[in-house]
């Protein structure tokens, strides 16, 4: 198993089972490396499961988490260990041991069917923390109904018998046997090559904060309120206040609850960087909810929608939604007397007076409902986790990381994703999430695929010639189905359906024991189809196909009639017709299994070559990150020299040199024997993922690359501002000139008297509705930079929202400090730049002073958009989508940020929308992963559930290329009809509905194996 | 069905003419299609039906369209009580009728 | 190419009522690709037939099928062995289709299941508009490719008339004028000078008006 | 003076003369009386009478009879004929009919589409467009000759004329067009109701500039507007027509019952305006179903007595 003694192990271990640590270990074992994945509750999922919708897309957090959830607890690669914590670590990178502690369960997950008669059972009712404590659950529980592993777990703190040693009601009850209160804690001591710590956040205690929180039931906190407007919460999705359950008609946001704020305890002064985010959507979908129009009220200081289309749903929510934002300092939240209802005291920001009186108003107002945004924190045990580990942690209790390091602690082999490494979104800390899988891939990449597991079927039976021998196998689901359904009758009904040659019953179809037996009748009785009438084929159907597998036989030969959830579960009143229902589904599955053909999977060979097509940061960085796992890149530059817009910045936020950083890079580059075609771009592409064939023009002449993938790493440029009269004096500059004039000419600088820095050029209007998203950063690192060069310098920022999201308000806070001035405007009255003579100044109205100030300065700095690069040409080639200001759109805004939708086609850096260095290369290292777990397989499985044309009916009439949601199909010109790779379809079958001379076939959906069941179920009724 | 993309028009026609009440299509959210757009193109073609049953004199109301995620278990069940009501106030597919009707005759 | 229309079912049923086998055949050429007659829409044709006629409690058998063509003999001969177990055929080709089904099978009763509209193009899907009136003399070059014939409603030759508005038909706002599209597109090739030039009377012989057309091509015929 | 034919409306252009005409749309039924009663009163204040062609696709009687009755009665009738209806055997036919009747003005025109008519499921013919209308008369009358080349034994002696709408799209061709027309044989251009001076001035520049207007007379088309009603309905929904807002609000600045006065006041008003205008050989006053106000406003706009040519 091992490999040599002083080689690196082929094994992860990831710590929390959230989005992040979901996403480390899939591309982590999809790459060839065994995962051990820890999860200190029982069942993985993390916040993002308790999550109603997400933003900017609206998406149902739960629709698109579920998919991850099922893979990971599936993966033959990925041992979960639900109930556990790490306890102390030994050993150095490549070489780690692990002690794991894991608490009993009380449930055995080999027999646990989770049908849910011992949570029905169980007497024990306790507050529901999935719920955030709004409804409650049983001492004997699963933690959601769509948890992974969903097994049952007793709560040992609240089990009557553990606490008592009485009751056992669940034990008694289990139709599985699968309750064992023997169960005792373990330790485990696991070997492993690398840890990737993703342990999440806990949100801020909002009791000291907000003194009402927890005295009027109608303050609730973000996490509370995404859970009222959750399908699976405790009001099923119907919004009303916890006080009366009547709909509010009124509510409000305070937002900055427990961040920004270095005052007050319990609270933090960075910004948690996801909350005006977050309150906008549940603004917004809570309209949604409501019969009556809601009135929506967010109070904010700073609205930080800085991330990719952020700007727009923000836009949307206040101009289409009417959700109302007022800039503001709530200083009190008080009961209303007599009434449920919350008062809101507050302190409007004097620039939002309609009439510009400068003086502060207070106002006040009542809402039924107030939602506090609570922001984020690293809890204690993770704290104490990170001490355990020996990994240094911040100030803030984030792990401690290098801007250019992103996601290593300050123990080597110890990597970090997600909320532990700072504040950030669910897309960042799924970047994070593979870009750590990526750190430790590069550390181990000798031993990928030493440690992981496959699986051996014997060679698949020949059944052309032979008639269909359907075998049915009824399953009781202990008393789940057979409490209501009579089993034997439908047993013995099945038995005289055409083609079935053998039928059975067994307590539990699933269980291991079954499997063996199940494969014993298939071999004895010499059966080609099975149908098992059991449960819902989307937990199990995988599990049946494996069995099918084992004896020799197409996974395609198997159907499966769901008697457990569509009918014993909703006809539990009416055992007679559900029995009848349940002959029902048996006849129509055992219909469709004779008519069900095997389907062929074939390999096909995978180009083990990427192309990174762009060099700066994030293409070197993502060239580094697959040429370190040993895959060959080539990095194809438009400019003569590596490094891109990098070359244009000095140092970061933090004072790290760049500059110095490119020149490593480009150091590394060549170290590393990667191709760099420089002055070169992409001219042609053709062949699909695996297979590419591109056509490089070099500037002097056409090289020809072939390779595997794509990473698409082209950047963004500065824009070239039309405003404030750049362009016209010298003295007018954008933030990147004016890097340049400090390194070139800091005496020059150094004279200067008066900065005045204007943020928002060319964004957030109407050509550009998007944030740049680091125009703020960029100016008060350079307001930072001329206080150190001249303290006595005047430094004046005029911005509209200064969104120093995450950790980087400590750096807007120290500007302030260092007297760094920061004025508001807004955005209808923009300042004006005169020119006087050699003298330059600035008029703009001081929302505070209520007046107009004009004053002279020496340089005026622009905070300049970020666009994205000319890029049309490359969207075409790659056929990639790009949103309407440019930047190219990926696979899914939340869970795919690095992927595009045509697989093997990667996206990384700022060509997919602005970021800062550390975050550019956490993502080119993500896109590096998503590429290796692609490359890593070295062939790819294709065939199975795809469209195929007969080409003897194809009309190339073109509705098939104008249908597929993929652009999968193409006219074959020499054939003159369509043609779908196997390789590029997804098997939606959009395209077999819509041929009108029927010439596609979707293979296991073939029409008549799709009418063949409604025939069955309609038998006899016309 | 991998995707309500892959439900044709003829699916439902043929669901019907063997005598089904009612048939309903259940896919994705608008939006959150699995499969990015299917749910989109399974909605047209259940109109197209509709169109086909008024010009056959039957009533469209025995096709329906749903969005809903995987889940929403409990708005499925509404769905289902919602379609079967329905069904139940426009009576049997006249389709079964007539054959009854036929069966005594023979 | 030819685009096609379903026919409202009602008249088709009116046609059909009163044989016991009907045949519906589609074709697989234009009609299937304007989505009004190939195998799937036969499919459902057949599919809403017998719903109706169940309905009305008569028992008329629907037979389908799809041929590769409808306008070539030898695709219409592959149902040679079908066509006389039915008492009709519905075709649901276009017009040209349905009479050589008829010729062919002249002791048959031939309906016609969609009416055929135009020579066209695919706007989009399911969006067909006309390009071509088949006039038998194409004056595409002097009008900057597109034809006045078939896109301006009164198909003049020295356009537009004074009706257009806002480059749209006085016929229809949904419809192009085409002689403002001829202006732009002579615009664009610097040609508007055309517009000076007086176009004359047209020989519509070898258009409609000179009665049935025949193509023989001298050489294949050779 | 230099005439082609002995049309009355040619010799009052030919001796310099503002040329005013009139039009009558012949009845829905087999009754001239109301031709008659048509023509008495407007034909002394105008040198030619149009008679329309079922204009805007309504059945009527045909132009031709109605013209013939005209010239009995001893005015000066305008054939106005589409091409909408006869292929160019029966426009041929006709306008030898025509011709035979001593009827020697023609206005040629497409015509409105059918599907704006009362019988909107005809057939269309549009065998020939109105330009080549034109150029068939012209070839009958100078060569003798029909369009296949038969040669007549006798001219057909017709003053020649055409429609021409100033304020249709696009804008940028209208005096090509009109060009067009003109070289194809085209003496005379009635044009389509003026409301829109400044749009229509441009254009009579366009065709001063291009010489045009000394190869064909320009007769301004004047209708005066009866209501607001006639005025928002032709501004939204008479093709090609150009109403400014400014008539509307003119009219809606006067009391209800002097709003036709102050209609007619302006059609004056927008004729001594003309007179001035370069190029301008005088006016088509078409006052649609509203006869009677023709002769006031030939007089009041200066333009009456009308020249007796012999």
């Amino acid at each position: 198993m091992d490999t040599k003694r002083d080689g690196p192990l082929g094994s992860v271990m990831v710590v929390g089972g959230g989005i992040a640590g979901i996403q480390a270990a899939l591309d982590l074992a999809n790459t060839g490396y065994y995962v051990y994945m820890v999860e200190k509750s029982p069942a993985i999922g993390g916040v993002m499961s308790q999550l109603d919708k997400t933003f900017p897309t609206n998406d149902c957090a739960m629709c698109i988490i579920s998919p991850k959830l099922v893979e990971l607890g599936r993966h033959l690669n990925i041992k979960l260990l639900t109930l556990s914590e790490v306890e102390g670590i030994e050993g150095r990178v490549g070489r780690f041991t692990v002690r794991v502690k894991q608490r009993a369960r009380y449930v055995d997950m080999e027999k646990c069917i989770a049908c849910g008669l011992c949570a029905e059972k169980c007497p024990r009712k306790v507050d529901n923390e999935y719920n955030q404590g709004m409804s409650q659950r049983k001492a004997i529980y699963v933690k959601y109904p769509q948890a992974v592993p969903l097994k049952y777990s007793i709560d040992e703190a609240n089990c009557i018998y553990i606490e008592k040693g009485k009751c056992r009601a669940c034990e008694k009850l289990c139709p599985a046997g699968a309750v064992d209160f023997s169960q005792k804690d373990k330790t485990h001591e696991i070997e492993v090559g690398a840890v990737i710590l993703s342990p999440g956040f806990q949100t801020c205690d909002a009791r000291p904060l907000v003194e009402l929180y927890g005295q009027n039931p109608n303050v609730v906190t973000s996490l509370e309120f995404e859970r009222l407007l959750s399908a699976t919460g405790p009001t099923q999705g119907h919004l009303v206040r916890p006080s009366d359950h009547k709909e509010p008609k009124k509510i409000a946001w305070l937002q900055c609850v427990g961040s920004r704020d270095s005052h007050r305890q319990g609270a933090h002064s960075y910004c948690s960087g996801v909350c005006c985010m977050y309150a906008i959507k549940e603004a917004m979908v809570a309209k949604e909810h409501c019969q009556d129009p809601l009135d929506t009220a967010v109070f904010y200081m700073d609205m930080r929608t800085y991330g990719k289309d952020f700007e727009k749903y923000y836009n949307r929510a206040r101009e289409e939604q009417g959700v109302r934002f007022i800039r503001s300092r709530v200083y009190n939240v008080d009961a209303v007397p007599g009434s449920d209802d919350v008062l809101i005291q507050y302190a409007s920001d004097a620039g939002d007076q309609s009439d510009g009186h400068p003086e502060i108003v207070v106002h006040q107002e009542q809402f039924d409902m107030v939602v506090l945004s609570v922001g984020v924190e690293t809890s204690p045990e993770t704290i104490e986790l990170a001490k355990r580990l020996g990994v240094k942690l911040t100030e803030h209790n984030f792990a401690e990381t290098d801007p250019f390091t992103p996601v290593s602690t300050s123990r080597p082999g110890i990597y970090v994703c997600g909320l532990f490494q700072g504040p950030k979104d669910i897309p960042f800390s799924v970047m994070e999430a593979s870009a750590a899988a990526c750190a430790a891939e590069i550390d181990l990449a000798p031993a990928r695929g030493t440690q992981v597991k496959s699986r051996s079927v014997p060679p698949e039976q020949d059944l052309s010639e032979q008639e269909p021998r359907i075998g049915v196998f009824v399953c009781n689901c202990g008393i789940n189905i057979a409490s209501v359904v009579d089993v034997k009758a439908v047993m013995a009904y099945a038995a005289t359906l055409p083609n079935v040659v053998y039928s059975q019953e067994y307590l539990f179809t699933c269980s291991q024991d079954t499997q063996e037996k199940v494969k014993q009748t298939i071999l004895e009785h010499r059966l080609n189809r099975v149908v098992v009438a059991a449960c819902s084929p989307r937990t199990h159907e995988p599990l049946f196909q494996e069995t099918m597998k084992d004896c020799g036989l197409n996974k395609y030969l198997f159907e499966m009639a769901n008697i457990r959830d569509q009918d014993s579960w909703v006809h539990q009143k009416e055992p007679g017709p559900a029995t009848e229902k349940a002959k029902d589904l048996i006849r129509m599955s055992v219909a469709r299994a004779a008519l069900l053909k095997p389907l062929t999977e074939k390999p096909l060979e995978i180009n083990q070559r990427a192309l990174v097509v762009g060099g700066g940061i994030a293409g070197m960085n993502a060239a580094l990150g697959l040429s370190r796992q040993g895959f060959e890149a080539v990095i194809v530059e438009k400019e003569p020299q590596l490094g891109g817009m990098a070359r244009n910045i000095s140092q970061t936020i933090e004072g790290l040199d760049v500059l110095a950083y490119v020149d490593k890079l480009v150091q590394e580059v060549k170290d590393a024997g990667i191709e760099v075609l420089s002055g070169s771009h992409l001219a042609g592409l053709s062949g699909y993922k695996g297979n590419f064939i591109s056509t490089i023009d070099t500037g002097n002449g056409a090289r020809e690359i072939t390779h595997g993938v794509v990473v698409v790493a082209t950047g963004a440029r500065e824009y070239k501002p039309k405003e404030f009269g750049y362009g016209e004096s010298d003295r007018v500059m954008t933030q990147l000139d004016l890097d340049k004039l400090i390194r070139q000419h800091s005496g020059k600088v150094s004279k200067w008297q008066r900065v005045i820095m204007i943020q928002c050029v060319g964004s957030r209007n109407k050509d550009n509705p998007n944030c740049s998203k680091i125009c703020c950063q960029g100016a008060v690192k350079h307001a930072l930079r001329l206080k150190k060069i001249n303290p006595e310098m005047d430094v004046i920022v005029l911005f509209r929202d200064m969104r120093m999201y995450g950790v980087l308000e400590d750096y807007y806070t120290q500007a302030r400090k260092e007297g760094v001035l920061f004025v508001r405007y807004d955005e209808k009255d923009q300042p004006e730049v005169s020119f006087n003579g050699p003298g330059i100044g600035v008029a703009f109205n001081d929302l505070v002073l209520g007046r107009r100030v004009s004053l002279g300065a020496d340089a005026i700095v622009l905070g300049a958009a970020t666009l994205a690069e000319e890029n049309e040409q490359l969207a075409t080639l790659l056929k990639v989508p790009r949103n309407a200001e440019g930047f190219f759109i990926e696979a899914h805004a939340k869970l795919r940020p690095v992927d595009f939708s045509s697989e093997g086609i990667y996206l990384c850096g700022t060509a997919h929308g602005p970021k800062l260095i550390s975050e550019t290369i956490a993502q080119s290292m993500a896109a590096a992963a998503r590429a290796a777990s692609f490359l890593s397989n070295k062939d790819m499985t294709v065939g199975g559930v795809v469209a195929q044309v007969e080409p003897g009916l194809c009309a190339a009439c073109l509705v098939c290329v104008r249908n597929c949601p993929y652009g999968v199909p193409r006219i074959d010109p020499e054939k003159g009809v369509s043609e779908i790779n196997e390789a590029l379809c997804q098997g939606c079958g959009t395209c077999v509905s819509e041929c009108p001379a029927k010439a596609i076939r979707l293979g296991h959906y073939q029409d008549d194996q799709i009418m063949i069941k409604v025939d069955a179920l309609l038998e006899g009724v016309v | 069905m991998p995707c309500t993309g892959r439900v044709a028009i003829i699916h439902l026609m043929k669901a019907l003419e063997k005598g089904a009440d009612g048939v309903f299509v259940a896919g994705c959210l608008e939006g959150d299609c699995h499969y990015q757009a299917g749910n989109l193109r399974a909605k047209k073609r259940v109109a197209y039906v509709q169109e086909v049953l008024k010009s056959i004199g039957m009533d469209p109301e025995r096709v329906a369209m749903y969005n809903l995620s995987a889940g929403q278990g409990p708005r499925f069940a509404e769905i289902c009580r919602e379609m079967t009501e329905r069904v139940r106030q426009l009576g049997p597919n006249p389709i079964r009728k007539n054959g009854e009707r036929k069966e005594k005759a023979a | 190419m030819i685009m096609a229309k379903p026919k409202p079912i009602q008249e088709i049923v009116n046609v059909i009522k009163d044989f016991d086998k009907v045949l519906v055949a589609g074709c697989n050429g234009c009609v299937a690709v304007c989505e009004a007659g190939g195998l799937k829409e036969v499919e459902i044709l057949a599919s809403a037939l017998r719903m109706y006629f169940a309905n009305q409690n008569q028992n008329i058998e629907i037979g389908e099928v799809s041929l590769t063509r409808q306008c070539d003999k030898e695709y219409l001969a592959e149902i040679k062995d079908m066509v006389p177990k039915y008492g009709a055929v519905l075709s649901i080709a276009c017009g040209a289709g349905v009479q050589f089904m008829a010729e062919m099978y002249s002791e048959k009763p031939i309906f016609p299941g969609v009416n055929t509209n135009f020579i066209g193009v695919t706007l989009e899907k399911g969006v067909w508009s006309e390009r071509c009136a088949a006039c038998g003399e194409c004056i595409l070059a002097s009008t900057g490719g597109i034809c006045p014939i078939a896109r301006c409603s009164k198909r003049m030759l020295n356009g537009p008339c004074g009706g257009s508005s806002n480059g749209k038909c006085e016929v229809s706002k949904e419809t192009d004028c085409g002689w403002h599209l001829i202006y732009e597109r002579l615009k664009t090739l610097g040609q508007l000078q055309r517009f000076e030039v007086p176009n004359d009377p047209k020989d519509w012989t070898t258009s409609r008006d000179g009665g049935p057309r025949k193509i023989i091509k001298e050489v294949s015929q050779a | 003076m230099n005439t082609l034919t002995p049309s009355n409306l040619e010799k009052v252009l030919a001796a310099g003369h503002l040329a005013v005409t009139s039009e009558c749309g012949p009845p829905r039924s087999p009754d001239m009386a109301v031709v008659d009663e048509k023509v008495k009163e407007v034909g002394p204040y105008v040198d030619a009478i149009n008679v329309t062609d079922n204009q805007t696709a309504v059945v009527r009687v045909s132009s031709l009879a109605s013209c013939i009755r005209i010239k009995q009665l001893g005015y000066d009738p305008i054939l106005q004929m589409t091409t909408r209806d006869r292929n160019r055997i029966g426009l041929q036919s006709d306008l030898l009919g025509a011709g035979a009747w001593e009827i020697n003005n023609v206005l040629c025109l497409t015509g409105d589409h059918q599907s704006f008519g009362d019988h909107p499921t005809a057939a269309n013919v549009f065998d020939l467009d109105s330009t080549q209308l034109i150029g068939v008369v012209k070839n009958m009358r100078d060569e003798k000759k029909l369009i296949n080349g038969f040669e007549m034994t006798k001219s057909l002696r017709m003053f020649i004329g055409a429609a021409e709408n100033p304020f249709a799209d696009p804008f940028e061709i209208r005096v090509m067009r009109t060009a067009k027309k003109v070289a194809a044989g085209c003496q005379f251009i009635q044009t389509q109701c003026i409301y829109n001076m400044d749009k229509f001035k441009l254009w009579m520049k366009g065709l001063v500039d291009h010489g045009i207007h000394e190869k064909c007379a320009i007769l301004a088309g004047i209708t005066p507007m009866k209501s607001i009603g006639m005025a928002r309905y032709m501004k939204a929904k008479v093709p090609g027509m150009d109403v400014p807002e400014d008539i509307i609000k003119r009219l809606q600045g006067v009391p209800k019952e002097k709003v036709a006065d102050e209609g007619v006041k302006m059609a004056i008003e927008q004729i001594q305006e003309l007179k001035e205008v370069p190029g301008i050989r005088g006016f088509h006053i078409m006052a649609i179903e509203w006869e009677e106000k023709v002769p006031i406003i030939v007089k009041e706009a200066g333009l009456y007595p009308r020249p007796k040519m012999d």
